[in-house]
């Protein structure tokens, strides 16, 4: 009988199983095997053997490890230590087969050959190691032109959906403005200086693939100032069902129903055949140009926007980022936008509390203040809508003469 | 012996090594793009050139052994190019349309299911559990491996009335966008911590303690003689923050560890907002190895919403269309008080209004 | 010249001037002579002449009473004391000129002759007289069948909408269940027990047109439970503009454009000329009725919704009230409702803080607790969606066996 | 000689005796109703019956002399009955047609406008002001006559795309729904309370008042050997609670004490649900007796809502359609850091999402 009759479970199914990839290495890796045995002992007592992490890293580094020690190494000698290393991605999660075959062996060579791809901040997680490698994996990683990710009270590894390599909605190119920016703030992504953490992610267009918006400090999200581009032939072939909306099994397109009726501005309409946008009030939701998109292309003035503060529930509630700057100009090197967040860190840095998210702060300080504070004007595309408190702080008043 | 050379913040490789031909010729030229059928995308250029997209589902935690069988099919049809999607898949990119068919079929022989594209079920976000994490309430990776097992027909057609993501979270640190999904499991505490006095002292920060809970529970005290804290167990409201920033405060807890179920984020602006995942389900057990309470409820909620949205709704959309009642209606899920918020913003989220359905 | 002269500006323009009304009964009342210079001097000087208020009131009564003393009583004596006395009003605000003449009797012989009708919460105010008067006053009021007002920590006086004595839309008798509850509850009323004010106001409908949802504690809002009822010749004649909505200049009424399209539920449709309701996607908003009261009427299973909290902001910010009950039926003697008042007051009694409005007190102990507490079912009628941060208290758990 | 009669806990006469006959007859039996033209509407009773109701402007405000000049005219049209509405207009009813022409007549006679119905702006829902409150910021009558004035022509038509109703409060203790009005006009103070420490200790509960505070800016404190408060102005803002609680603080400032304009709000549950009033304008200085920059402001308001607001969209539900930066925008308004939300439920308000207009 295996030793591991519960994990064996979930050899089963059609979805990929991560227990049997486990099991298909241990045979060449110890610290797989004594996972799974340790995997077999959580799942029994429905409690994690972990132990609160320790800190570890490599030298001139404060950040890219997280310490990880299990609570039974007598029992599992192989994972009594079995730190993470996250390796700063290529921006997009594009692979040569050369590149990643390359982390293959070093994970071989170093490792329990176990990975995420990827964590969920973007970093290429390398599951499973012991100190005494930690310096030689630096050491290896850095001569064939890798980094460390971040992790700590640091710039985290910032990331971003694949953008202008691959999609027609990009607004901005995101894979640029992502490797610029670690390339830029490799301190501040090393060693930990902030308050907290900050993230950043970078999508190209309000779709959102990366979920900025809901997961980092400072969300970048392609936009555009123009007008939709319309092709009047195309309408007419998703009119006709021609052309379909093939993300949905059944995506003949109703113009009427499922694009125009759906524009959250009702800035739309379809009469005799015609489709019109009035550009002024489109809200950029993207929906008819998702629906269309042989039809209906983003506009070429393109830029981001860019929203501050989305976290974790943990302490004060979850937050989602919210506009900060509603237009910028996104091109290399990014001077204005790097300046803005320059100012942003300064002032975080002064005022933020130890282990208070930006967004946090913003929060506690009044987005008014904060605005103010990082030299923009306060205007109400930040907001849905104005207070309905009576409790203003006028800070202007008259005094006798 | 000469050191090792050892360079330093040279940041990550430049991408322009990591692409395929044909990818880099396009970029940022794309024209329009297409979905051929469940997990194949056909994107075409300005020039007219086209790239074949297939995606496969991947566990996440992958070892190099399925990373380099990954590697062989790249090189097999990709020109040695692939990339992972911001939900963790795998995808191949070819020019050669010949190539799709042969891939996908050598893709379902490694066991790798093709899908997740458009109005489908992509792959779960998820976080580390019992695999790595000292806080998590439950494993992740289990959840996910048994939740798509559930649904793995939703990821290879596109039949739902519109895209549905759903992540799986150990704990209330929320690693990944659980919090803004259409469907969010989970894991959570739902006893005090426990207090370690005679380590706490020297482990942790007795003010930084004091300012971790969100509740203000923790108070200082000297217990035994010894600097501790003390939990007001009234005010305790599980969330560990205490134990992420003092060891010596565990909260596991075995018998009442479980799961709970969230539905109706978002995170695109298509169409609507942003928004945040509710509160569905407030507690289900841990029940390793196939949590089966967990994949039945999941389960039940996506086909009530199959079945009972219009085209192009999302959870979250379908849900404010009908309203929360009938959506506990008709998943015949079991409304509590735990569902009516009482934290910093519960206010905005009570019924002002005589907007009811009879 | 006048002594006056800011004031005297108020007199022109078109609107019924509250300065000329004062001085025409000037001529008679030295009080408002009085008044008059107060209230200039108050416009000289951007600044009432008021001070805070102390506490006046007749013999048995804790309320009803506000007392009101000028700052410059050397200067205009005849305001030195300007109490208000706050009489109970009949239901609906409606008079016969013999009960309003005996009014104007009393308060010409005791007060100032100056009024509010009404105060905010639906008193009649008697502005301005001085404490000797307040017993006379009272024992005469007394002996022609009136009644004191609410004012301090007590129930305060229930107001209401004119609801079946005028209106096809009311589903509840407003008129009835306000004078019965003001009846039943004199107690309350007159002898202040709260931890602070407690007001009912009475809608007949979802219009509410006494704003009961905005300001009072506890708000019944008239409401149903079949079927809207619907005529369709009616419907006929709005489509063809013999009928019109007349409460806009131009109310020729589209049905499709005017009527179903702004349905918030989406639960109406006309297609051939026949409009259709989903009577179980309506959510009583109200809007078809308003606009097509000749062919749309509310059903005739009336019962009221039971509604919580509403409040000015200070202390923590204004709330509306929010739903308790979805649907009860308001008929005499009104037991159910009045018990679950009952549970309401001895729960707030017991654990309100001082100067803790109701609605306070719930969003302090959270809704589902004070839900549970005072009998009711947490049902989500109750919200608008359920919570979003994972901060449950879990109140039951599993013990080692 | 007799104590006279004192009867007490008798409540309000009952409204039976206040009843028109016709009204009585009806009551409960209505079947629908007509608005014949602004302030004239027609009810019908199920048994054909109709009622003729006539509403006429009031300043509620009102002496014993109007009053019987009221009376008056029920005597003379309406059998002796009358009545007053939730918003203080006067309405008199009759059963006979032939009445209401010469009603009106005499009604504007007596200098009172006739209207407030339907889609008109009704009477000014407001409070006492400098007339008998020592809370005040501003006078409450004072303003209500010169908007009035201003905006007559609404009151008299129904010509507004929907009912719009505006109301005043003469401090933050908000007495009327001014919080949830198309149009609210808000007196405000500017400036922290300032202590009269000799009374303080005498007049005041230390504990209310430091716990009247929604900021927390009130703290005990000894000043000249005196139990006393201290005011952290940094924190305060200008709420005036601490000096309805204790009447040594007082906090009028007639240099800057002010207005502020809030818009948007509803009370109905009509099509949407009902809404606070947003801020639209800060401040606006006390300039009494005509308050020309307030007046103007509503002006301006209430126009730029009439030309682009569409039919039945109240002012809040306009501005949802087009957005606040629009809102801003149209009537040219200019936004502030004070618009930005700080307090409690403040992160509700923030735009998280890009759905912005350029
Ligand atoms: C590895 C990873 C989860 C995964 O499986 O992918 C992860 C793992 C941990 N996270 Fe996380 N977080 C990871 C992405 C996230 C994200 C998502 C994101 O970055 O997009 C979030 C939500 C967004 C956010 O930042 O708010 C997230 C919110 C947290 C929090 C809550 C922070 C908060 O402000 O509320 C904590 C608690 C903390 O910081 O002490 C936390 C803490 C942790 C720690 C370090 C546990 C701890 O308390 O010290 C976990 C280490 C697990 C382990 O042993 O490996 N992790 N964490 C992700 C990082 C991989 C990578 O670098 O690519
Ligand atoms: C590959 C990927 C980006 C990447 O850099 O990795 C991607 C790629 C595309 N997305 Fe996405 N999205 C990707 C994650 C996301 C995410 C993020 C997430 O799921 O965590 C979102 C936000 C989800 C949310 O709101 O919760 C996202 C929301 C969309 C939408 C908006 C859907 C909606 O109606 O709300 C579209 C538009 C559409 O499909 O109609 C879209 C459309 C697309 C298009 C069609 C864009 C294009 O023209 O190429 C791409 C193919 C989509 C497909 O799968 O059918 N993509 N897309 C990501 C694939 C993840 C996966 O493996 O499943
Ligand atoms: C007379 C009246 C205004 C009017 O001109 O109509 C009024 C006048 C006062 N109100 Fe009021 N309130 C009046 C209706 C309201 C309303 C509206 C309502 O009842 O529908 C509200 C808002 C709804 C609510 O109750 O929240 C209201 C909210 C307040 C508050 C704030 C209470 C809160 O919880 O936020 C205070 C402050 C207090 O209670 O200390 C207050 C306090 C006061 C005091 C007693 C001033 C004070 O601080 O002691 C005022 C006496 C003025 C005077 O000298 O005559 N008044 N007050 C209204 C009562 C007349 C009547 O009995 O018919
Ligand atoms: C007389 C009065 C009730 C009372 O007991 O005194 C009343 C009477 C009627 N209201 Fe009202 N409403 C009265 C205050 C209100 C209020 C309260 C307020 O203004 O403070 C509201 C809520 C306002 C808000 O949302 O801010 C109110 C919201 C409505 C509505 C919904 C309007 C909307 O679209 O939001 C209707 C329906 C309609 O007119 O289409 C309505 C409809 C009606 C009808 C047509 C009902 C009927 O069938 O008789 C009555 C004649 C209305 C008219 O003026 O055209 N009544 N009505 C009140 C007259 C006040 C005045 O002098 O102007
Ligand atoms: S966010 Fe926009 S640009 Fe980026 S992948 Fe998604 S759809 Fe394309
Ligand atoms: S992008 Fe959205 S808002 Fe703009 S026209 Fe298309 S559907 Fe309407
Ligand atoms: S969600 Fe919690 S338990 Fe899971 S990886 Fe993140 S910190 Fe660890
Ligand atoms: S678990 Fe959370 S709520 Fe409970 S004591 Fe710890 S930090 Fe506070
Ligand atoms: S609330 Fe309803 S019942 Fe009462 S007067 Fe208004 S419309 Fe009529
Ligand atoms: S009452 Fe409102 S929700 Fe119901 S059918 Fe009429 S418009 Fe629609
Ligand atoms: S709003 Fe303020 S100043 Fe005006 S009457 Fe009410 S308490 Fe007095
Ligand atoms: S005015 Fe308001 S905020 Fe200022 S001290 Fe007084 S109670 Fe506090």
């Amino acid at each position: 009988m295996s030793n591991t009759p519960l994990i064996d479970e979930l050899v089963k199914g059609p979805w990929p199983s991560f227990i049997k990839d486990i099991k298909r290495t241990a045979e060449k890796n110890e610290m797989c095997k004594d996972l799974l045995n340790l995997l077999e002992m959580s799942y029994r007592d429905k409690k994690t053997h972990w132990k609160h992490g320790g800190i570890v890293g490599v030298r001139g580094y404060g950040g890219g490890i997280i310490g990880r020690y299990s609570d039974s190494p007598e029992l599992y000698p192989g994972v009594s230590h079995f730190h993470t290393v996250r390796i700063n991605q290529p921006a997009g999660w594009f692979y040569s087969t050369s590149a990643l075959r390359y982390i293959c062996d070093l994970w071989e060579k170093h490792g329990s050959g176990l990975t995420n791809l990827h964590g969920s901040t973007g970093d290429m997680v390398m599951l499973g190691t012991t100190t005494e490698h930690l310096e030689d994996i630096f050491t290896d990683l850095s001569e064939h032109g890798w980094d460390l990710g971040g992790s700590g009270s640091d710039m985290r590894t910032p990331s971003c959906c694949l953008g202008k390599s691959r999609c027609e909605f990009a607004c901005i190119d995101t894979m640029a403005i992502c490797h610029d920016l670690t390339n830029e703030w490799q301190d501040e992504l090393h060693r930990p200086a902030f308050p907290y953490k900050f993230k950043i992610k970078i999508a190209g267009c309000p779709n959102d693939c990366v979920a900025s918006i809901a997961r980092s400090d400072c969300s970048i999200i392609g936009t555009w100032r123009d007008n939709i581009r319309q092709d009047d032939a195309a309408v007419a072939k998703y009119a006709s069902g021609e052309l379909v909306y093939g993300a949905r099994a059944d995506g003949k397109v109703d113009i009427k129903a499922d694009v125009v009726d759906k524009c959250p501005t009702g800035c739309m309409s379809y009469e005799g055949g015609k489709l019109s946008i009035d550009n002024k009030n489109c809200n950029r939701c993207m929906h008819c140009i998702n629906l269309m998109p042989q039809a209906l292309r983003v506009g070429v003035d393109g830029g981001a926007t860019i929203l501050l503060g989305a976290k974790a529930p943990i302490v004060q509630g979850a937050l989602l980022s919210s506009v900060l700057v509603p237009f910028i100009k996104m091109d290399p090197p990014y001077e204005e936008f790097k300046e803005l967040i320059g100012r942003i860190w300064e002032f975080w840095d002064e005022n933020g509390e130890a282990r208070e998210r930006i967004g946090e702060m913003i929060v506690r300080i009044g987005k008014g203040n904060f605005v103010e504070e990082v030299g923009c004007d306060p205007i109400p595309e930040m907001i849905c809508e104005p207070r309905s408190n009576p409790y203003i702080f006028y800070e202007e008043y008259f005094e006798e003469e | 012996m000469a050191a090792p050379k050892r360079k330093t913040d040279i940041g990550p490789p430049h991408y322009d090594q990591m692409l395929h031909p044909a990818i880099k010729a396009n970029y940022g030229k794309w024209k329009s793009h297409q979905n051929l059928k469940p997990g194949v995308l056909m994107h075409e250029g300005e020039s007219g050139a086209k790239v074949y997209t297939v995606r496969g589902a991947s566990a996440r935690l992958i070892s190099i052994t399925t990373i380099r069988e990954m590697c062989d099919l790249a090189d097999k049809y990709c020109d040695g190019f692939l990339r992972y999607t911001s939900r963790n898949n795998v995808e191949f990119m070819t020019d050669k349309e010949a190539n799709v068919e042969p891939l996908i079929a050598d893709l379902k022989a490694m066991g790798v299911p093709v899908g997740g594209t458009g109005s489908s079920i992509s792959n779960i976000v998820h976080t580390q559990g019992w695999v790595h994490c000292h806080s998590s309430a439950t494993d992740a990776s289990g959840v996910v491996k048994v939740v798509m097992d559930e649904l793995i027909d939703y990821f290879t057609s596109m039949s739902l009335p519109a895209h549905l993501r759903i992540a799986v979270a150990c704990c209330l640190n929320m690693c990944g966008a659980v919090h803004c999904s259409d469907i969010a499991i989970l894991g959570i505490h739902r006893t005090p911590p426990t207090i370690d006095h005679d380590k706490l002292g020297n482990m942790c920060e007795i003010p930084t303690t004091v300012a971790s809970c969100p509740k203000a529970a923790i108070r200082p005290a000297m217990v035994e003689g010894k600097q501790s804290v003390e939990v007001i167990e009234d005010l305790c409201m599980y969330c560990g923050n205490c134990y992420t920033v003092c060891p010596a405060m565990p909260i596991a807890n075995p018998l009442n560890d479980g799961i709970s179920i969230w539905v109706g984020g978002k995170v695109s602006n298509s169409r609507t907002k942003p928004m945040f995942s509710k509160l569905a389900i407030p507690y289900l057990p841990n029940t390793p190895p196939r949590w089966p309470e967990v994949s039945d409820a999941v389960k039940n909620i996506v086909e009530v919403y199959a079945r009972d949205a219009k085209k192009y709704e999302r959870v979250g959309e379908w849900i404010n269309r009908i309203g929360w009642p009938q959506f506990f209606e008709k998943t015949n899920l079991e409304f509590t008080k735990y569902h009516i918020d009482d934290f910093t913003l519960a206010s905005s989220t009570y019924n002002s209004s005589t907007h009811i359905k009879f």
